[in-house]
This record gives C-alpha cells, structure tokens and sequence, in this order.
C-alpha cells in the first residue's frame, strides 16, 4: 500500500521574522470553492448553516469561525476554510471544487504589517479603512491574491506555485520597512 | 487612474484589463450573416468623448464591467458590471 | 571663508568633511553640497553642454541648471545629481561633469570661440556631405560632446523600493501655505499626507527672516511641524518630490529615503517611488525666482536673489565678499535687507524701476541695468548702465531677480494650460487643470506670507466641506503681507554680448531672434529648434524669459504667444525607482512545478516557459551535449515509460446546468455529446475565427467537466471563459474556477505504462475499464487522485493527477518505479520530438494567424451549432490555395539539417520574397525514424503531397531538398495509442 | 536657400543675419488640386512627394495645429525594416532605401543614424519566429543576422547576462535599423514642400466636407471653405474623428503610447534594443538622452498622456534587461495617439467616396514609413492606382479575410 505524505509548499519557507514582524505558514486542513448556481445564493446559505454553522458573507467580507470560516474570494465566488471540506449538500445548489491544495496561506503579523502590505498591494489596508471579518482579491507584487485582516495582522493566500516569490517579497518588505524606521 | 468595481469599489487601475468597446456585449445572431460580423469584430466608433467600454478585474474579483468614460479627460461617468448592462439592455 | 560667524539651521557641532574634485573641504550638518562648497569660497561647479562656458551656482533648490555633479566613484557613480538638495554626510565624494582635463581648464570651451558657427538648429543645416561621414565622423564627435555625467556602465546595485499610499488630502509642500493646510484639514478630521522635496519642511520660511505671531518664521513652522507630527490621522514625508499627477486623483511621488547617509541601514532602499492615491489635494509649491537676461549673465558668482538670502539666512554661507543685487521688483530689497543685517557688504542695489526706495542702508542705483559682467572663471565686476552713462562696479556676487513664476508644473500634467496673472506678470494655475487639486500661497500667486497662511486655510476649509466636514475654527497668525510691486522687465537691450536665457543648454536671446527669423515662431517650434528648455531643469528658470523675448518679437502678448507643456515628472526620477523590483530575478513572479525538488536532483536542465520553470531536459552521466539526453529519452518512452510533469498545463473546473451548452459555444466542436467518463480533444477560435488554443476537456458528470488548456494561454482561456459568460451569453447557468495549482499531474507514458500504474492503484486498470481517451477517479492509497487515458506523445500513455500537496511524493514513488522498468523522466525537448513525431500542434503551429482549416481540422468546427468565431472563419480569404496548409517535411537530398524559421521555396525558384511558399514550424530529430523531420506551412500544401521543394535558411546558409508529406510521421492508425 | 557648411560657415561671419523662413504662412487659396489633412510626418512627405516626384504642386497642407506637432513629434525615433508578413515587408524595405539617401533629397540633416536595431529572443520558441521574421527581411533585399546566445552576449555587453529572469537564447539584428530625429524630419519635408509652392496651412481645423452625389469638392475649415480636386487624409490619432466628418466607419481605435526620455549621458549605448519578454525599447539620441518606450496604455485614449502602470512596467522592464541604466533619471515622459488598426497593418487606400483617399492605422510604426507613405499615398492620389510597395493595404482586407497580423493577436488592436 503507497503512504503519500502531504508537503504544504511554505513548509521550507517559513516562518521567519524582521524587527517586530512574524511571517508563518497557515496552511488549513480544508479549501473548498463555492459557486451558487442561477438563484441559489439563499439556499446555498441556508445549507452552509446547517452544515457548517456559516452563512454566505457579503462581498468583502469573512464570515465563521477559524474551525469552519467563510471567505468571499470573487463575484458569486466564496472558500469554506476550515477543517472540514463543505458537505456535499451544498453540492446539489452549488458548484464546490477542492482547493485544499491550491493556495500558499500565510499569515503576516505585527504593528508594522499594514505598512509591510503598502509596498506590495495597491489597496489600502491600514487600521482606519480594512477592519477584521474583511477580505479583499488583490494584487500582491504582480500575483493575484486574497487578503483577510485577522486580529494581529493579515492572512495572504496566493497560488501554490507562487509561495516562494510570494514569501520573497512579504519578507523583503518587512525588512525594508524595519530598516527604514532606524532612519531620521 | 482608479476604477469604481461595481464590487470591490474604488481601485487602482492596474488590476483591470481593458478589452475595448462596449459594442461586444450586442453579438450579432449565428445567423446574422458575414456583413453584421464584419462590423461587430472590427468597426469601432473610436470617440473623442464618451466611451462605453469593456474592462475586466482581473486580480480582484473577476468581473466583467461596463464603463462610460471621457477618452480625452479619461473621467469615469458611470461603471456597472457587464451581466446587469446586458439584462438592462434586453 | 564665506562662513558666517552665527545664524543658520546647521549643528556647528558636527563638523562634515567631503570631496569636490578631490580636494577636502568642510562642511556641517544642515549644509547642502551648495551651501557647504559656497561657504568654502567655491563658485565654479560645472561647465554648460554646448558652449563648456564657465557655471556657477545660481538658485537654492531643485530647479539647479547648472550645479549638476557626480556622486561617488566606481560601478555605483550617480551622475547629473543637484548639489542644491544633496545633503552632505562624512565621506562625500563629488566631482564637475562634462569637462576635460579639468573643471577650470576644459579644452571643449574651444566651442565658446566657434560660436558664431554654433547657432540654434546649425546642425540641421550641415553634416550632409559625404554621407557616409554621418555615422564615422561627425555622430560620434556629437555624442562624445553631449551630455553632462556619465553611467559606470555597471548594474545598478542600489536597492530601491515602491509602496502605495492613500489619504483624503495630499498637501504638497510645506511652506506657510502647506502648513497652514495640512493642519486646518488635519484638525478638521482629514487623514493627510503633507510631503516636501527639501529635508525640513517649512518651504521659503526656512530662509527668511520675518517674524509670525511675534516668533521667527522658521521657528513658527518647526513648531507647526511638531504639532503635525503628534497628529495619528497626518504623514510627514520629507525628502518626498510629488513627480506627476495622473487621473483619478493619483500621485507619483519620490522619497529619497537614504541618499544623506554615508551608509544606510541593511535593507533600506536608497529611495522608495510611491504612487498615492489622494481624494483631493492642495498645491502648494511654492513659486521659483526667474533672472533677467543681459550680456555675460551666466559667469560664476551670478545667482538668483533669493537664492543668496536662502545661503545667508538658512545656511549662514555667504556666496560673496561685495554683492550686488540687481531687480526689477521689491524682494530684491528684501536680499539685501537681511544680507545688510547679516553683516554682508552690499556693492550695489541696481533697480530697473526709476522709483525705487532703499529699505535698508545700501546704495541704490535706480532706473538703471546690468548691461555687462567680467571675470572669466567667477564674476569680479558689473557694468551698469543708466541714463548718465556706463559705470563699473566690483562684485564678486550678482543676485539677480526678475519675480517670482508660481509653480504651476503639477497642473499642466494633463494638458490644462496656466492662466496669466497681470499684477504678478506671471502665469498662475488654470481651475480645476487637475480634477480634485486646488492651489494655495504662491503656487497660486499669493506671493504674501499673510496670503500664503490665509489661501492655505481657506483651501484646506473648501476641501473639507467637499468632503462633507467642518472646518475648525483656525486664527490666522499673523505675518507680512507685502504687496508685490513688479515692473516687467526680462531682457536689456541694445548692448553688446550674449544673454543666456538656458545656462545648461546655452541657449540665448540671439538664439531666439534667429528662431523667429526662420519662422519658428509657435513657443513649440522655438522650444524644439533652439532647445530652450530642453535640459535636465525642464525651463523651470528660462522659459519665462524665452517666451517674453518671442512675444515681443512677433508683437503678441504674453498670454497670446502661450506656454510650452509641462510634463512628469516635476524633477527627473531614477529609472532604478520608477522600476523598483524590476532588477534581477523579481522582474516577474517565478512558479515552480511540484516535482521541482526531484527534477534537480536528476540534473535537470530548465527553461522559462511563461512565468513557470520547466524541465527541458534531464542530464545523465557521459552526456555533454543536450541532443544527447533527449534522444534517449524518447527512446526510452518508446521503448518503456517515461515520466513528464505536466502540471503547468491549464486545468478549468467548470459545473452547472448549462456546461454542456457553454462548452458548445466556446469550442468549435461538440462537447455536450461527450459521454461521461471520456475525454475530447477541442479547438477554440477567437472571434476573428482563428485558433486561440487547443486542448481536451473530460466528462466527470452530467454537469461536471475539467477543461485543460496550453500551459501559454492558460490566463487568456481563462479570461476567455469568464468573457463569454459574463458578456456574451450571461444567461447560461454555469461556474468555473481554476484547478491548475489543486492537482499536481504527470504524464506516464509508453508500452509499460500500464504497468507500472498497476498496484500503484486501487482500480484495475484495463483497456476495457479504461480505454483510450477515458477519465475518472482512483485511488493510491488513501490518497483521492485522476486518471485520464490521453496522450501528447502518441504512446499509450494516462495523465495521472494527485492533490498538489502529495505531488512530490507521487513524483518519488512513479520515479521508484519507472526506474525499476527501465524507465524515467523526459524533458520538453523529448516531448517535443514525440509530438512533431505524431504531427501534433503547439503554439510554433497555432501562432494565431492560421485557420482550423489551416492545420487540417477544418471538419472540427461542427455544421451542427455556432461557436465564437465560427462566421468569421467562413470569410473567402480564409481558403482557397493561396493558404498556407500545415504539412510533414522530410530531407530528400544529401543536407539533412532542418531549421526553425527557414523559408520554403520550388525547387527552382530564387530565394526572394515573391517567391515565398511557406515556413518551417518545428523540426527535430527524430530517433524513432532516424533522421530529422518537420512540420511547417506550404501554400496549398494538402494537394502537394510527395513533391519536393527546398528550405532555404538565408541567415544560416543551409538549403535542404525536402518532401512534402503527412505530418503524422509515426504510427499514423494510432496503434498505441489505442492498444 | 541651400543648406551646407558652407553657408553655415559664411552666415555665422554675419551674425546669422540672412537665413531665410524654412516655410511660408500663406492665408489658404480659394480651390487646390489636392488638399492634404495632418500637418505630421505622413502629411508633409506626401505633400512634398506629390509637387517633387508626381508633378502636382497646386497643394495645400492644413494642420489644426503646428507642423510637426503630432506624433511625428512625439515618437521615439526609431527606423527599421523587419517585418514578417507578406504586405509589411516590401512596403518598409521601400521606406529603409528612402530614408538613406533622404538627406540628400530634402537638403536637410534628419540625422538618420543606421546603429543598429536587435531584437532579443528569450526562448527557443522566440528564436524561431526571430528567424522567421530574418528570413523574410533577406528574401526582401533587406539585412539580418540571427545572433546565438554566446555572440548576443559579445555584441551586447551592457544587456543583464548574470543569470536574469528571462536569459537571452538570441537575437535578431538589423545593422541598417537606426534613429533618426524627428522634428528634423517634418521640418525637412515641410521645407522641400513649401519651397516647390505647396502651401502649409497652420492653425487651420477641418471641420466638414463637402460631398456630392460621391464625390468630395471641398473641405470646411475653421478658416473657411476651400474647395479641392481631391482630399488626402493622414491624420493619425484623429481618423476615425475625421472620417466620421466623411461619414466613413473604419477598423480604428486610438490609443496612448507613453515615451520616455532621460537627462543626458556620456554614450553608453550605441544599438537600439528591443526586450522580448516585456514591452521596452530603448536607443540614446545623439544629445545623450536614453529614449526609451514600451506598450500603449492599453485604453482608448487622445489624451497624449499616460498613467503610472505602464511607466513602470516599462522601467521594471528596463530594469531586468539593462540593470546599468537605474541611475539615469528620467526626465521626461510624453505621450501620442496611436491609429491602432484591427490587425496592426496600416490602410493606404481609395474610400467610396470619389477624390477621398485614406492614410491610417500606422499603431506606433509610423515614423519609420513617413518617407515610403508619403510616395505611395502620392502615388495613389495622382494616379488613382496603388503604389506596388504599398498595395496590400487595402481597406477591404478585413472583410475578405487577407488580414495582415504581425502579432498574431487578432481583432484586438491594443494588443498589436
């Protein structure tokens, strides 16, 4: 019998740290896409809540708990991140694809991550504009990306193959700016 | 230059693709002949003022929009997405 | 020493010392290259570009034409750098430009005494004759001349870096106006950005001595500034040069973020380019002092007015011993009120305006110009004229001011023109010249500090009702409130010499009366024909004057004869800033294929196709050269198995109640008639009905496909799909996402093929459980994985598809067993041997230019539906024999070498474009039939099967006698495929 | 008044006194045989080449602006003939050959420098269709040479060969490709074409125009009627606006393309380099200045002005092909209205409407094609038949499918 092991693609990478600032890996036991088919946005919600205890969260927006978290990633387009991969209930009304094994997570953390964010993504994520249990699909340094404020910074997800540029430029910028705050 | 995402709000031009004229979303029947495909593929009316156009978000939420933008002054008037211009349009 | 005792914003405790052309000199920290060479006594700093004519310093801030210099030594020099907003630290080293042997002896002054021959435009008129003489003797002279530093010619090491910023209000620059901005909006509530090109902010109050609120006007704005800097919803950048405005209320500017360190903190950028996006902005930069023109008036020693108060007041450097002052307005007084104050001796105040009155003790000379200088290497002595006659005066410092041009640079970014302000015989910004931007203080022409506070209130107060605020209460502090008293007066005639009107590109008065005289009188024509204001300071101190002397030539106003257009950005950026990130390995996003790890170890040799890195071939012992590998590869697939990631390919998960009619669309053959369980190979046209891509989609469910596109066009398929759902049939209810990165996929190909999946998977896997072009899900272990029975090699082959996350291990476990065969791993050049092998397509083939008819599939765009393209593919020209057809080409004759690219031609016919009948597409090769072979396009090339005709390959010498034949070279029933 | 050192010399002994006006401002004559509309490049060479080479010289030029102040004004200079297709070869090996004896024929220095024009390939993909695209260049008449990795790397010394992002596998190289400068080169057609009685007619617009029963007779201007035999129009930017006057609809979209310029530098770089996996381009001018460009802005636009995306793309693009340029400052970034045709080709050709004649879609190729545009559009005009160079530019190509696609990318003229 084959015993594949799973290798998450930041396992090498990180985590790793500049000044104050901590970039680790995220990875989620489950990503499933959820794409409501014409007229089922309600349904659809209403089976996540019975399955999941989630509901469809408005555009930008996250919506859950960490065991089973809701995140609009895109026009009639959401990712259930949690443990479990979405109930095949909600196959019937939607269209799920596993994306478990797509995306690079990472989780950016420290007084200075918005400022970090400003050298890589042309949204404005300070504390004033991007509040937690907000999302936003983005540009992050020429990759596409999905970015979730969380308590103590951000969570950045972009495509598996791009992790390592990905963490590249996060940690060059967190360093840039600790370096800069020694500057008068 | 910043684009209103009829979804995502106010956002730097840079993570739009821009196809080009709004003439696209009228494709002419199959059976509307060569002549009518002739000019939806390659006759444009290229204003100098206001232009109904096509871009795309591509790295934020992948919506097709519909502007109506100044070509001279590059002011945008008016985004809607691209499904909710073609329901109006019927 | 010029060094004043006392006075000016320098910690006289920190003693600087630094290099001008090798020689040491002293300075302190405040100082700027300009103020510290000036306190040393050293006025000649550069040499002009055409005439090598003596330069000095002439202002105080970043408009500098002349003091331009080279930074540092070895591969990271930076030339052309303004020593006026160059702060000096310990250790630096600047060098003149643009002279040989030295900055004091620079033999290209030769060009000075050829002057007359060197007018405006000459070089239009000459250099003709003989023609070959252009590129070998007179470019090369030119380009030698041209140009003031030079590159090292090495990379660029600095690191610099870019971000975003966004704020309600962007105020630029910090003068009473800026200040008195950012803080009545800031209190008001506004998140705002207040940014400054100098390293203090407070603008011209910094070198002005007047009192505000009974305090210095300095000391006033240091305190604004600490007030500021205590406020959360206010940024403060310094050093930051607002470069462009661009649509939608975006901003480029520049921080200089370490160029006034010796060294920098590991890891800070030498400067960061941000691009800010603001929901309003007050301009408030301030105005830039403009000289008079007369004879002589760009010797060393010959500065702006301002600019000598600026050295006096802030740096406490006095640029002369015995200054005199020469103006046509009132802040000329002011110069030499504070330089009386400051102990300066005054040589002489000289006012072209009849009724002028002295405000301090100096003499005055009124109704009277400047109409001469003298001193070769700096300035000695002046010759005025007034109505008793000529007089000599001994000076060794002019400062000249002919008022003060509001800096308007910003709003002329999308073509709005300035407006002329009679009063200040000046040009002021156009109302609403940039959507959201209003001026303040003497960008708008307020030239008062009372006016510059009171505007700079008043526009903070209009921005915040704009956005739907209060604004505070403010108390104006209370401040001179001169008004501006000005004469026109911008050139003196009728005296013999040249006046400079560009000190940088040496364009003078003359130039511009020629420039009229051949009829090159629109401001565009005289700029581009005499170059004025072509130089790295943009015109910023000359264009005023250039376009007064045309105006008064053509016998048109001012307003009427009208401004050149400013353009980003307001000062040069370095091409390093404006591409941060662009050197080096960053330029683009790199992705990496699951097996990456493994192929390494297996001396893989990569190449970049699109933004991936993928395995072109894997390097064995004994093999040194790259055809070697790869013909035993094939062999090896042929022969066994062989093993190929193939993730990069597009992978599109597409559901929903109308996939089935959605693919129909979109391909040009049926795909809702694929039973479920099987996989098609399809076409997809553009609209134009060419051949956008090519790819197979398989069948999961009745609702349920995943479509594979070329790893190239995956974005534009992408694309594509969500274009065709969105804007053309948004009826359609059907989703897609991308599964490329969710399945690591790999394609196991050859006899043993088969074999080798056996106890790898849970399923039995048979040709009748799993015939050619059949899909479905399996098992390895517990592991949920793909299988699909499709080939691009033309053997029997399965694609396997496991989650990305076990994609090394699998890779490891089908490398363990293939060995075991006497298989492995192919690159993409075997790959490519294989499909040339079976005749099938890539994009050397569908380049977008050819037809399914073309590549023979004309009957895969189905009569029975339309799809996109399908009307525009049926346009007469699209068939017929002059087509080019894709066609198998075999060598006949005795060279067998075929090349990628070469033209095909009738045996007979001559090499030449008339004659063209097609091209080679992809050649290899081929180990299995043991010569080479290629695909290419022959006109009418299905009805010439068996005639020969040859390629010829004119850059590469080579001709080959080939015949035309069936693309599919090898096993063309498809035997293996399907045995 | 003939242009030479010699009178350069003597002139400069009398203080430059007596050069005499490069061109008239004639007030416009009632009726021409021809009126051409676009004082630019295009404009200008036609004009010239209709009175100098067709014999027509009852002519007049209206600009609604300054000469030269259009793209011919804005361009990054560059001359070369290296295309591909069957229709673009012939027509720009034509324009190459006018450009080398151009100074001789206008009598006026438009610094036609031949340096050198590369093209890099950056996979083997890439090399093929450089070879293609070489191939068909020497089947023209024309020079090439297909550089491999090692002798790109002796010849381009300056390029990024430390391990970049996208390694040079080749190049193309057209030694006779070069600059040239481009005021000089409106200005030297401006010249030649007022000195043989074609009057140039600034600050004139056109308004409308006069048609009857198919034929045109006059155009309406912003300084009166004037009537015409027959009316060439090479306007570009401004076609589709000024066809509509004509009530003509076209394959037209116009677009920004953004240029670059740097201060002055001691020469660093003697080719013209063309980047293969980014949109950059770059030469320095003979004052110094690195000119470098990339793609248009990608919108419609008749700003002639652009945004800061593409800025720096081009610059990041520089930046990973030619490391040693970051310290070079820009100092100045501009912007054209590109006439961007539905297949990237240009249209040199008659219209339904009799006397109207067509001169567009030049996308951003047009200042190389300013001499060979200007003798076929005369060609054309005087003759009423196409000129052989010229004579796959025919407006109905769409319709009939003899599309002429150096890209590659179709119906998308922003992607041209």
């Amino acid at each position: 019998m084959v015993d594949l092991i799973a290798k998450t693609p930041l396992a090498d990478l990180l985590p790793a740290a500049a000044g104050g600032l901590t970039l680790t890996e995220a990875a989620p036991a489950a990503i499933t896409s959820i794409m409501p088919f014409r007229g089922k946005d309600a349904a659809c919600s209403t089976a996540l809540k019975k399955a999941h205890n989630v509901e469809l969260p408005a555009a930008g927006h996250v919506a859950g708990t960490d065991s089973a978290r809701v995140v609009w990633t895109g026009r009639g387009q959401f990712f259930l991140i949690g443990d479990k991969p979405a109930s095949t209930a909600v196959g019937k009304i939607a269209a799920l694809t596993d994306q478990t094994h797509s995306w690079a997570v990472m989780r950016l953390e420290g007084d200075d991550a918005a400022a970090v964010l400003e050298r890589l993504t042309p949204v404005d994520l300070r504390a004033g504009s991007f509040f937690q249990g907000q999302t936003a699909r983005t540009e992050l340094a020429h990759m596409m990306s999905v970015i979730s404020k969380t308590a103590k910074g951000f969570e950045i997800m972009v495509m598996r193959s791009f992790a390592r540029t990905a963490a590249h430029h996060v940690l060059e910028a967190m360093h840039s700016v600790t370096a800069q705050r020694q500057i008068n | 230059m910043r684009i209103n995402c009829p979804i995502c709000g106010e956002r730097d031009s840079r993570e739009f693709h821009y196809r080009g004229s709004a003439k696209l979303l009228d494709r002419p029947a199959p059976d509307a002949g060569a002549e009518a495909f002739y000019d939806y593929v390659y006759i444009r009316e290229n204003p100098t003022g206001l232009n109904r156009e096509l871009w795309f978000h591509d790295s934020g939420c992948r919506s097709w929009i519909v502007a109506e933008r100044n070509v001279t002054t590059h002011e945008f008037f008016k985004t809607e997405l691209a499904v909710d211009a073609k329901r109006g349009a019927k | 020493m010029s060094r004043l005792a006392k006075g000016g914003q320098l910690d006289r405790s920190q003693q600087i010392p630094f290099t001008f052309d090798g020689q040491t000199y002293l300075g302190f920290k405040g100082d700027t290259l300009a103020s510290a060479l000036l306190a040393n006594d050293v006025r000649l700093v550069g040499r002009s570009f055409k005439y090598h004519r003596p330069r000095g310093i002439l202002t105080s801030g970043s408009e500098e034409p002349n003091a331009l210099m080279q930074i540092g030594v070895g591969p990271q020099t930076t030339p052309n750098v303004r020593a006026t907003t160059q702060e000096i630290y310990r250790g630096l080293a600047a060098s003149s430009q643009n002279r040989f042997p030295s900055l004091s002896f620079d033999l290209m002054e030769v060009n000075d005494l050829l002057s007359p021959f060197l007018s405006a435009g000459f070089y239009y008129k000459t250099f003709m004759w003989p023609k070959a003489f252009w590129e070998k003797l007179y470019e090369p002279v030119i380009r030698r001349a041209a140009g003031l530093g030079a590159l090292s010619g090495a990379a660029d090491a600095a690191h610099y870096d870019k971000a975003f910023a966004h704020c309600d209000l962007l105020v630029i620059g910090s003068g009473p106006a800026g200040l008195m901005a950012a803080l009545t909006a800031a209190k008001g509530g506004l998140d705002v950005i207040l940014a400054d090109e100098d390293f203090t902010l407070g603008g011209r109050l910094n070198s002005e001595t007047y009192e505000i609120d009974g305090a210095g006007c300095s000391d006033w704005a240091a305190g604004i500034v600490s007030e500021l800097a205590a406020m959360k919803n206010v940024r403060l950048m310094p050093r930051t040069t607002i470069t462009g405005a661009y649509d939608g209320g975006t901003y480029g500017a520049l921080e200089r973020v370490s160029h006034h360190l010796a060294t920098a903190p590991d890891h800070a950028p030498l400067e960061t380019f941000w691009r800010i996006a603001a929901r309003r902005a007050i301009l408030a930069g301030g105005a830039i002092e403009r000289p008079i023109a007369f004879p002589n008036n760009d010797r060393p020693g010959v500065m702006m007015a301002g600019a000598v108060r600026s050295y006096v007041n802030r740096f406490a450097a006095a640029p002369g011993q015995a200054v005199s002052i020469f103006t046509n307005n009132d802040d000329g007084h002011r110069t030499a009120a504070d330089l009386v104050a400051a102990g300066v001796t005054i040589a002489a105040v000289i006012d072209t305006r009849a009724g002028a009155v002295a405000v301090a003790d100096y003499p005055l000379i009124t109704g009277a110009q400047v109409v001469g200088t003298s001193g070769r290497l700096g300035l000695s002595e002046i010759s005025v004229r007034t109505s008793a006659g000529i007089r000599k005066i001994k000076t060794d410092c002019l400062g000249v001011s002919g008022g003060w041009n509001p800096s308007v640079h910003l709003t002329c970014h999308m073509n709005g023109r300035p407006v002329w302000r009679e009063d200040i015989a000046a040009f002021i910004p156009a109302d609403g010249a940039i959507p959201g931007l209003i001026s303040a203080g003497s960008a708008l022409g307020e030239m008062s500090t009372h006016a510059a506070l009171k505007t700079g209130a008043d526009a903070a107060a209009e921005v915040l009702k704009d956005l739907g605020k209060k604004a505070p209460r403010v108390t104006l502090p209370k401040a001179e409130d001169a008004p501006v008293t000005i004469q026109p007066f911008w050139h003196v005639n009728g005296a013999k010499g040249r006046s400079w009107l560009d000190m940088q590109n040496d364009v003078t008065s003359k130039d511009v009366k020629l420039a009229h005289q051949e009829n090159f009188r629109p401001v565009e024509h005289m700029k581009r024909y005499t170059t004025l204001g072509m130089a790295t300071d943009q015109g910023k101190t000359s264009n005023m004057n250039g376009l007064a002397i045309m105006a008064e030539l053509t016998g048109r106003s001012i307003p009427e004869t009208g401004t050149t257009t400013f353009r980003p950005p307001y000062t040069p950026v370095a091409i390093g800033a404006l591409g941060a990130h662009g050197a080096g390995k960053s330029f683009a996003p790199e992705r990496f294929i699951p097996s990456d790890a493994l192929a390494r170890e297996k001396n893989a040799r990569f190449a970049e196709v699109g933004l991936w890195y993928r395995p072109s071939w894997f390097t064995q012992a004994g093999e040194t050269n790259w055809r070697q590998s790869c013909d035993r590869e094939v062999v090896m697939v042929r022969a066994s198995v062989g093993l190929c990631d193939v993730t990069t390919l597009g992978k599109i998960d597409i559901q929903g109640p109308d996939a089935p009619e959605f693919l129909d669309r979109v391909y040009s053959n049926m795909f809702s008639t694929l039973p479920i369980g099987k996989v098609r190979y399809g076409l997809m046209l553009r609209e134009d009905g060419m051949v956008m891509d090519d790819g197979t989609s398989a069948r999961f469910g009745e609702n349920h496909y995943v479509m594979t596109t070329t790893t190239a066009a995956a974005g534009q398929v992408m694309m594509h799909l969500d274009f065709a759902a969105q804007v053309l049939w948004p009826e359609l209810d059907v989703q897609f996402i991308s599964v490329t990165e969710q399945w690591a996929q790999f394609a196991v190909a050859g006899p043993k093929s088969r074999q080798l999946l056996d106890g790898l998977l849970s399923e039995d896997i048979t040709d009748e459980t799993f015939p050619y072009m059949a899909c479905g899900d399996v098992t390895i272990g517990k592991v949920k994985a793909r299988l699909f029975r499709i080939s691009f090699s033309g053997e029997h082959a399965y694609e396997l598809a496991v989650p990305a996350h076990y994609g090394d291990a699998i890779a490891r476990e089908l490398d363990k067993r293939a060995a075991e065969m006497g298989g492995g791993w192919y690159g993409m050049e075997a790959l490519n041997v294989m499909r040339i092998e079976k005749g099938f397509i890539t994009h050397a083939e569908i380049h977008g230019r050819v037809t399914a008819d073309d590549i023979g599939a004309g009957r895969m765009v189905s009569a029975k539906k339309d799809c996109v393209g399908k009307v525009s593919s049926q346009r007469p020209g699209l068939s017929g024999p002059e087509r080019e057809q894709l066609v198998g080409l075999k060598p006949v004759g005795t060279v067998k070498q075929f090349l990628g690219g070469a033209h095909l031609f009738n045996v007979d016919d001559d090499a030449v474009r008339m004659n063209d009948q097609g091209y080679i597409t992809s050649h290899c090769f081929s180990p299995t039939l043991g010569h080479t072979i290629a695909l290419g396009f022959v006109k009418n090339g299905r009805a010439r099967m068996g005639e020969v005709i040859k390629m010829v390959d004119l850059l590469r010498n080579v001709e080959t006698k080939c015949e035309i034949c069936n693309p599919v070279f090898w096993d063309e029933k498809g035997g293996a495929l399907r045995g | 008044m003939r242009y030479s050192a010699l009178q350069v010399f003597l002139n400069g002994l009398t203080g430059n006194k007596n050069w005499k006006p490069v061109w008239r401002n004639p007030e416009p004559k009632s009726h021409y045989d021809v009126i051409i509309i676009g004082g630019g490049g295009h404009g200008l060479s036609t004009a010239y080449y209709l009175a100098a080479k067709y014999g027509i010289t009852n002519v007049a030029v209206l600009e609604r602006g300054y000469l030269g102040g259009g793209n011919v004004g804005r361009n990054t200079t560059i001359v070369r003939a290296n295309y591909f297709l069957e229709g673009n070869s012939q027509f720009y090996s034509h324009s190459l050959k006018m450009w080398e004896s151009l100074e001789q024929e206008l009598n006026y220095n438009v610094m036609l420098s031949q340096r050198g024009q590369v093209i890099l390939g950056h996979s083997d993909g890439q090399v093929d269709s450089l070879a293609r695209r070489g191939n068909m260049m020497r089947m023209q008449g024309d020079d090439a040479e297909l550089w491999s990795r090692e002798e790109t790397k002796r010849q381009l010394p300056y390029l990024n060969h430390d391990d970049p992002r996208f390694p040079v596998y080749g190049a193309l190289m057209h030694w006779r490709g070069g600059t040239a400068r481009h005021d000089a080169v409106a200005w030297g057609f401006a010249r030649g074409a007022d000195m043989r009685g074609v009057d140039l007619i600034q600050n004139c617009e056109v308004k409308g125009f006069r048609i009857e029963n198919g034929k045109v007779l006059g155009v309406e201007t912003s300084r009166g009627y004037i009537g015409a035999g027959k009316v060439g129009m090479t306007v570009a930017g401004r076609t589709s606006q000024v066809g509509e006057m004509a009530g003509l609809r076209l394959p037209i979209e116009s677009h920004v393309l953004q240029a670059f310029v740097t201060e002055g530098l001691k020469p660093i770089m003697p080719h013209v380099v063309s980047f293969g996996m980014g949109h950059f381009y770059l030469s320095q001018s003979d004052k110094g200045g690195l000119v470098f460009g990339g793609d248009l802005d990608m919108y419609n636009s008749y700003a002639q002005r652009g945004n800061l995306p593409m800025v720096e793309h081009v610059a990041e693009a520089g930046m990973a092909l030619m490391p040693m340029i970051g310290k070079a400052k820009m100092l100045r970034s501009w912007g054209g209205i590109m006439d961007m045709s539905m297949d990237g080709t240009p249209i040199i050709d008659k219209t339904h409407i009799d006397g109207f004649f067509l001169n567009c879609g030049w996308c951003y190729g047009g200042f190389k094609a300013v001499p060979a545009s200007g003798d076929c559009f005369a060609h054309l005009i005087s003759t009423g038949n196409h000129h052989k160079a010229a004579d796959k530019f025919l407006l109905s190509r769409f319709e009939t499918g003899h599309v002429i696609d150096e890209t590659g990318n179709g119906a998308t003229p922003n992607l041209h």
